[in-house]
């Protein structure tokens, strides 16, 4: 989406100035996340050794921070209890805008393995806070994380600051179908 | 060198110039601070057998900037419990003081924002401004930790200014000045004549060396502890204190605060190569040295300060708060002391 | 010292309260006693130098279609013998003395037994819920447990 | 502006002297979801309270609804760093209730296997412990080594954290043909690395007064208070499950236990706890050389994996020795195919109880100091 797409059609995206700007506002959103230091259970060592040298996650411009004020998406790691869910919300709740979710694990996802007899497993982190990226795995690869990353940076990237609602609308759902 | 302040002379001593000598402080500020942060990154990188950021321009280069493009557009939080007026405050006082401290730092022989003869006590007095910011913020965010980071912060920073005033003291006392300008004129000549190898002075300066060896060390050390960096960085230790004082702060006034950081490292920096490494002398003589070279003489011997600063952090462990204190008052204040004594002593005798 | 040897020197000091000694290899070998002389057996066996259990391994409920059993596994860390005792109360109002001040490591075990059992240890300083949160209802490691249909508004079936 | 309330305060009742802060369950060094209620004097410790139960999982319940070879995924699951340690006393416990004898290939796998992850966790504890001293650079050279040590799982097994390889009577394929090459090769490069950590961290001297005469822990209230693995062997008492009851076929190797000595302090601080694991590294090194120079290269490792696991009625009790301590596992069998009741002892859990206990009247740098020497997972804390 660069500055020759929006010539095409200037008035409806916002202009070229309005366009442009969104564009290098999105560009600073997604090349620099700070993640929420926050680790669940196995996907979080997983995250730790994604961290490290091998895999390099501040190659994509990621810092930890360690308070939810300074992130900018948190990463659910792993299992999420009964116990641990009003905690998180709390945290989510804790953040500053603009913010997103990537939920890591199979356990995040939907329970994982705990699905069926776990009586304090909640069954999906999306039941309290909204998710932008599934990453599957139990627990996912390194590079499956990575990849989600990569997923989270191109929906940032795609974001709409200044055009009209409905056009928001249509975004939302092309990334919905996975088109973009 | 003769020194002057090159707009003053171009302008005239009037209100544009004045303007001039203060913007253009601000602008290198903002421009070092994004290649510190860089640097911070791609160094820590570098010593942990990683690459750091890449996907950000050629080389991650432009990762600073897209870090400041992201926070100008984080959501401003104020606390519900937090005092609204002093959290507002707290970040902008910090970064006033540290910023302040630019005003009377010599980039160069022609360039000097404001030449009066007090700069070093002028320095040191508007450094301590920090610690009223930090306070501040840290009481006023409601939070524990943010509370406990600031107590932290503030004594920790009280304490190392002791030790770290007695060295400059000292260098005042062996240049018998308080004018950065003048100090960094006496050490003309090679870096013989550096306060680090006791400063200009015939044979008899053998006497002293040991001594300002020791003392630019002293000062190394308390400075570190007083830009909160590790192995002193017990206010905003991450394994305890989750982000100390601003633990709170969102956004710009965050921002705000890691730039105060930064430009309080280039601030303990340029004092010590200006006191110590000879400012913007030349290390050779008069080889390599003019008003144009004395710039990248200062930025370069600021900058490796910097680098060393860096390159500690991501050594060394942690070291816990009642070491620091003994370190800061136990050990240094007396080394300080003693140099200060043998130095002055030296001064009545030669 | 075997089992059986420790069974014959429990059996002498305190008769009636040791029930029975049951051995049927591969299975561990185990000593059942009533629960009104726990302690005083639990006290006999880490301070006598004889049997010198010092080390409790592992305290664990368990729910049988009848009753509600807490089994001790002690081992002795200088004699390296080991030995598992076993007490039944019935479901209704169990309740075990608590071994908290024999063993510190019973501490936890017990808390946990109770969060998940319901069984009550008397003497414990601190019976409160240790894994499920403090208002969390029923015990669900008994056999008859069923999960709940929400908690504080979230779902928790699948 | 609001107008300001008067308040009408009774300060007699004000309790001034104590902070209460609440530590967890999102904080950089708690190690996952652990939550600890701290009660401050200034910067004293004067009280800590855990509270668990944030990652519970309810392992015990699952395992009672499934067959005895689905458990062993959950079994992984429970202390997530050291998997491979979980899966041998359950899968032991197991063979014990059946009467089975695995292949003697089995077993060399089974302890190269236990001894590698061995490493790889205590490379994890000693990371992280020097993280919380704020050493961030050997977590990861710690973490480029363990990261070499995964890729061996992960060609062997198929997974790099989780595995599911143990199996009730054998392993669920056989090792592949360099496995010995590569697993001499890693030896050679945790020594290399741990001679740097050494150097970088052990022995620094920040460390060291970071770390020595902090969260003392004496030998008999480790005892009473039931720690067990570095905890225990930290505070100078030489007790190791390999060679106090050898299990599998520990006893046919040559292996010392370490134990604290009280080199730079007290016997029994955060600095030998540590010190203890690193010197674990180099034991489980030269069992992993043994295993390998001995290990038969032919044999099916398959050929003991009985059709259906059914055992008889009865219970056993099966522990053996974790990096974190010792893990036991109560099975009681009703004589169906699924288990009646499965106990979990984890090492984790009866050690941190003693956290309240060792951290009183330190500093609360301190506090952060020994949870982390403790080396806790929540997973099997939890369950």
């Amino acid at each position: 989406m660069g500055l020759l797409d929006r010539l095409d059609n200037p008035y409806e995206t916002g202009g070229i100035i309005l366009g442009t700007l969104e564009d290098i506002l999105n560009w600073g959103r997604s090349k620099s996340d700070w993640y929420l230091h926050f680790g669940l259970a196995c996907c979080a060592i997983e995250f730790m050794s994604m961290n490290a040298s091998h895999f390099d996650f501040m190659r994509f411009g990621i810092i930890p921070r360690a308070t939810p004020r300074q992130a900018d998406f948190i990463m659910i790691t792993g299992t999420v209890t009964l116990k641990m869910a009003e905690r998180i919300k709390v945290l989510w709740e804790q953040m500053a805008e603009p913010k997103y979710c990537i939920s890591v694990g199979s356990c995040a996802n939907s329970g994982g393995p705990y699905w069926q007899y776990g009586y304090h497993v909640l069954k999906g982190v999306d039941r309290i806070i909204p998710v932008h990226v599934y990453v599957p795995g139990c627990p996912p690869r390194p590079e499956a994380m990575e990849e989600g990353m990569m997923k989270l940076q191109s929906l940032i990237d795609r974001q709409a600051i200044f055009r009209k609602r409905e056009k928001l609308a249509e975004n939302e759902n092309l990334i919905k179908s996975n088109k973009m | 060198m003769e020194t002057f302040n090159v707009f003053d002379v171009l302008l005239g001593n009037n209100f544009l110039s004045a303007l001039i000598s203060v913007v253009l402080p601000l602008v290198f500020l903002v421009i070092y601070a994004l290649i510190a942060i860089l640097g911070e990154l791609k160094i820590s990188a570098w010593i942990q057998e990683r690459l750091g950021p890449m996907r950000t321009g050629p080389y991650g280069i432009l990762q600073p900037l897209a870090e400041v493009i992201k926070l100008i557009q984080k959501e401003d939080i104020v606390p519900a419990g937090a005092n609204k007026l002093l959290f507002n405050l707290a970040p902008y006082i910090i970064f006033a003081g540290s910023f302040a401290g630019f005003a009377v730092i010599p980039f160069t022989a022609a360039f000097v924002p404001a030449e009066i003869n007090i700069g070093l006590f002028y320095v040191f007095a508007v450094g301590a401004f920090a610690v009223i910011g930090i306070v501040m913020g840290g009481w006023a965010s409601n939070n524990k930790y943010s509370l406990l980071g600031a107590m932290r912060s503030a004594s920790q920073m009280i304490s190392y200014e002791i030790p770290g005033a007695l060295v400059i003291l000292s260098a005042a006392v062996l240049a018998n000045t308080l004018d950065m300008q003048k100090i960094t004129s006496l050490q003309e000549g090679g870096f013989w004549n550096w306060f680090l190898f006791g400063g200009p002075g015939g044979f008899s300066k053998i006497w002293i060396l040991p001594f300002t060896l020791l003392l630019s060390l002293i000062y190394m050390i308390a400075s570190l502890a007083e830009t909160n960096r590790t192995p002193f960085d017990i206010p905003e230790g991450e394994s305890e204190l989750v982000a100390g004082y601003h633990t709170e702060y969102s956004g710009m006034k965050f921002a705000m605060f890691f730039f105060a950081e930064y430009s309080n490292m280039f601030i303990v920096a340029a004092i010590l190569s200006i006191v110590f490494l000879g400012g913007w002398t030349s290390p050779f003589g008069s080889f390599m040295s003019g008003y144009w070279w004395g710039i990248f003489w200062f930025v370069s011997k600021a900058m490796f300060i910097v680098f060393i600063q860096i390159w500690l952090r991501w050594t060394l462990p942690r070291v816990r708060v009642d070491q620091l204190m003994y370190l800061g008052w136990k050990i240094l204040l007396p080394f300080a002391l003693v140099c200060f004594v043998i130095i002055s002593l030296y001064r009545i005798i030669y | 010292m075997n089992t059986t040897e420790i069974f014959e020197l429990l059996r002498e000091k305190f008769k009636d309260a040791i029930i029975d000694l049951v051995d049927n290899p591969p299975s561990d070998s185990f000593i059942n006693v009533v629960p009104e002389k726990l302690f005083d057996i639990c006290l006999e066996l880490r301070d006598n130098p004889e049997f010198d259990f010092d080390y409790l391994m592992c305290l664990s409920g368990v729910d049988f279609p009848t009753n509600l059993q807490v089994v001790y596994h002690l081992y002795s860390l200088n004699k390296k013998h080991k030995i598992v005792l076993k007490v039944t109360v019935p479901k209704e109002n169990p309740k075990v003395p608590s071994v908290e001040r024999i063993w510190r490591s019973a501490d936890w075990h017990e808390r946990e037994a109770y969060d998940l059992f319901g069984i009550i240890f008397e003497g414990h300083h601190n019976l409160i819920r240790i894994l499920l949160p403090y208002d969390w209802e029923g015990y669900p490691l008994r056999k008859d447990y069923k999960e709940p249909e929400t908690y504080h508004g979230m779902r928790v079936p699948y | 502006m609001t107008t300001r309330k008067i308040l009408d305060i009774d300060f007699s009742r004000i309790d001034t002297d104590r902070m209460r802060l609440n530590v967890g369950p999102q904080h950089p060094s708690t190690h996952g979801v652990l939550r600890l209620e701290v009660e401050l004097d200034g910067e004293v410790v004067t009280n800590v309270i855990p509270h668990i139960g944030y990652l519970h999982r309810c392992f015990e319940k699952i395992a009672e609804n499934m067959n005895y070879q689905q458990v062993i995924p959950y079994v992984d699951r429970m202390d997530y760093i050291s998997s491979m340690n979980n899966e041998l006393p359950y899968v032991i416990a197991v063979e014990k209730l059946l009467g089975l004898k695995v292949p003697e290939k089995v077993e060399y796998i089974r302890v190269i296997m236990a001894e590698l992850n061995r490493i790889a966790n205590h490379q994890i504890a000693i990371a992280t412990f020097g993280l919380d001293a704020g050493a961030f650079t050997p977590f990861l050279y710690l973490f480029r080594d363990r990261e070499y040590i995964l890729w061996i799982f992960e060609k062997a097994t198929g997974g790099r954290l989780l595995f599911n390889y143990f199996w009730v009577g054998g392993l669920a394929n056989d090792v592949y043909p360099t496995f010995k090459e590569d697993v001499l090769n890693i030896v050679k490069q945790v020594r290399k690395t741990n001679k740097d950590i050494e150097e970088l961290l052990i022995y620094n001297k920040i460390f060291i007064d970071r770390t020595a005469n902090i969260g003392v822990l004496p030998a008999d209230v480790a005892i009473n208070y039931g720690c067990s693995g570095p905890m225990l062997r930290g505070s100078g008492v030489p007790f190791d499950l390999r060679k106090a009851e050898p299990y599998s076929i520990y006893d046919r190797f040559d292996f010392e236990i370490p134990v604290g000595k009280g080199e730079v302090g007290t016997v029994g601080d955060c600095w030998d706890r540590n010190i203890v694991r690193m010197r674990e590294i180099e034991q489980s090194c030269r069992i992993i050389e043994q295993a390998i120079a001995q290990m038969p290269d032919t044999g099916d490792v398959q050929s003991a994996i009985p059709k259906k696991v059914r055992p008889p009625k009865g219970e056993v009790y099966f522990r053996c020795e974790n990096p974190k301590g010792e893990l036991g596992f109560y099975i009681i069998s009703d004589g169906k195919d699924k288990p009646y009741r499965v106990k979990g002892r984890a090492p984790s859990f009866v050690n941190l109880s003693v956290l309240p206990e060792i951290s009183r009247g330190y500093l609360f740098a301190d506090l952060i100091v020994i949870l982390g020497s403790i080396d806790i997972v929540l997973g099997e804390i939890d369950r």
